[in-house]
């Protein structure tokens, strides 16, 4: 399995996760996530991203390491940019090629639901000219603990 | 000799990216660093109060505040993540 | 929302769904599966895919719809191509986007469970100089029914 | 009269893309229809026998073997589909 996680300053471009991902037919799916900053109705002006050098990468290179364990994968791609960026800029990419449809789906939400709770970025939002740092949200907290639930109801009491 | 390191909005509320101190013996977990340096440093106290939930790594691990603490770690607080 | 269908003899382009659901802002998450040939540790030596013209456009925009009833969206790609190709090439793109990553998710996956078994796609396999039309697989029926289950749950009695 | 469709393995084994047909009154079913067709066309038996799994189309949708039929409908039968 092929891994490339990277945290970047410069603007992602969209084609590069799957152009690195390609392997000569060895897989038959590949699903790609991307996020982009939303200008929630005109509100926001700018984003702009910290995150925690060195844990940073420790904990992308874990989350794909677990992803690679539990499904079936051939490679996985992890690029999450830094800084400050404006509307409609993509602020991550995620994206998982496999033999099978199923498992690149669920592989790639996982990526996304632990990168969401557990990697160390902020982010703050430009707003009426003021930086606010955007609140956590208890949604993306459940959707992370559900993998880690589903994960221990499957071991042995 | 413990290396602090703020993040975000608690880093912007403590107004320093790191502090190196050298608690008192028996302060060997997160949680008893926490509150040590909540008593020592005015500026931590005030930082933490307006942060009621953060999270904890040690040598750059997501911890539990139940996570020993020794000379030579660096202990991360910073705010809920909020990244992709 | 916008909706893209289209089924295609010549090569996709990767780039070309994210390029076209791209809306300045009003979008926070988009999902791309692909589809590629696979070599089938080299047994395949290229692929054929046959369709019912009129009919596959009609079941796409169904399904497309379909989606859009059940999730947030703001825009659906689905691009399937047909004809001969080779191991490797993009059979089938879906991608979507809309304000939040567990929508786009859902409503990608749900698009490829339909499209598998109600769209009138049929393939072949070159295998050692010979055609070999490729059998449907349970699997992939267990998955749509999955979506229509739990609709029909939602329904009241 | 009543177009009937083939496709994929099965348009292979009737040896035909399409028949027209003008079945009997009483013939109003999809599998009335193909009933009526087995009978009537050897090739067509076959290929259903050689085919047992297979899907039925009537104008373009997805339809079940007890779906109507009436004259002018377009009615299209192939294996299960093998898309994406």
């Amino acid at each position: 399995m092929k891994i490339h996680v990277a945290v970047t300053d410069t603007a992602l471009v969209p084609a590069q996760p799957s152009d690195w991902l390609r392997d000569a037919g060895l897989s038959g799916a590949m699903v790609q996530f991307s996020g982009q900053v939303r200008d929630e109705q005109g509100r926001v002006e700018a984003l702009h991203l910290e995150h925690y050098p060195g844990m940073t990468e420790g904990v992308l290179r874990t989350i794909v390491d677990q992803a690679g364990q539990k499904w079936h994968l051939n490679g996985a791609w992890v690029v999450h940019r830094i800084g400050t960026m404006v509307v409609a800029d993509d602020i991550v990419q995620v994206a998982v090629s496999a033999p099978h449809r199923q498992d690149a789906f669920a592989a790639c939400a996982f990526i996304m639901d632990l990168l969401k709770t557990r990697a160390p970025f902020w982010k703050k939002e430009l707003i009426d000219g003021r930086w606010i740092w955007v609140e956590a949200r208890q949604s993306d907290d459940e959707a992370a603990a559900a993998w880690l639930q589903a994960a221990s109801a499957r071991e042995p009491s | 000799m413990i290396e602090i390191r703020f993040f975000a909005a608690l880093r912007e509320r403590v107004g320093s990216d790191s502090l190196t101190v050298t608690p008192p013996d028996g302060v060997d977990t997160v949680a008893a660093l926490v509150a040590w340096l909540a008593d020592d440093n005015a500026s931590v106290a005030g930082a933490l109060e307006a942060t009621p939930r953060y999270m904890v790594a040690v040598n750059e691990v997501l911890s539990q505040e139940q996570a020993a603490v020794r000379d030579g770690d660096v202990v991360a607080l910073f705010p809920p993540v909020t990244g992709g």
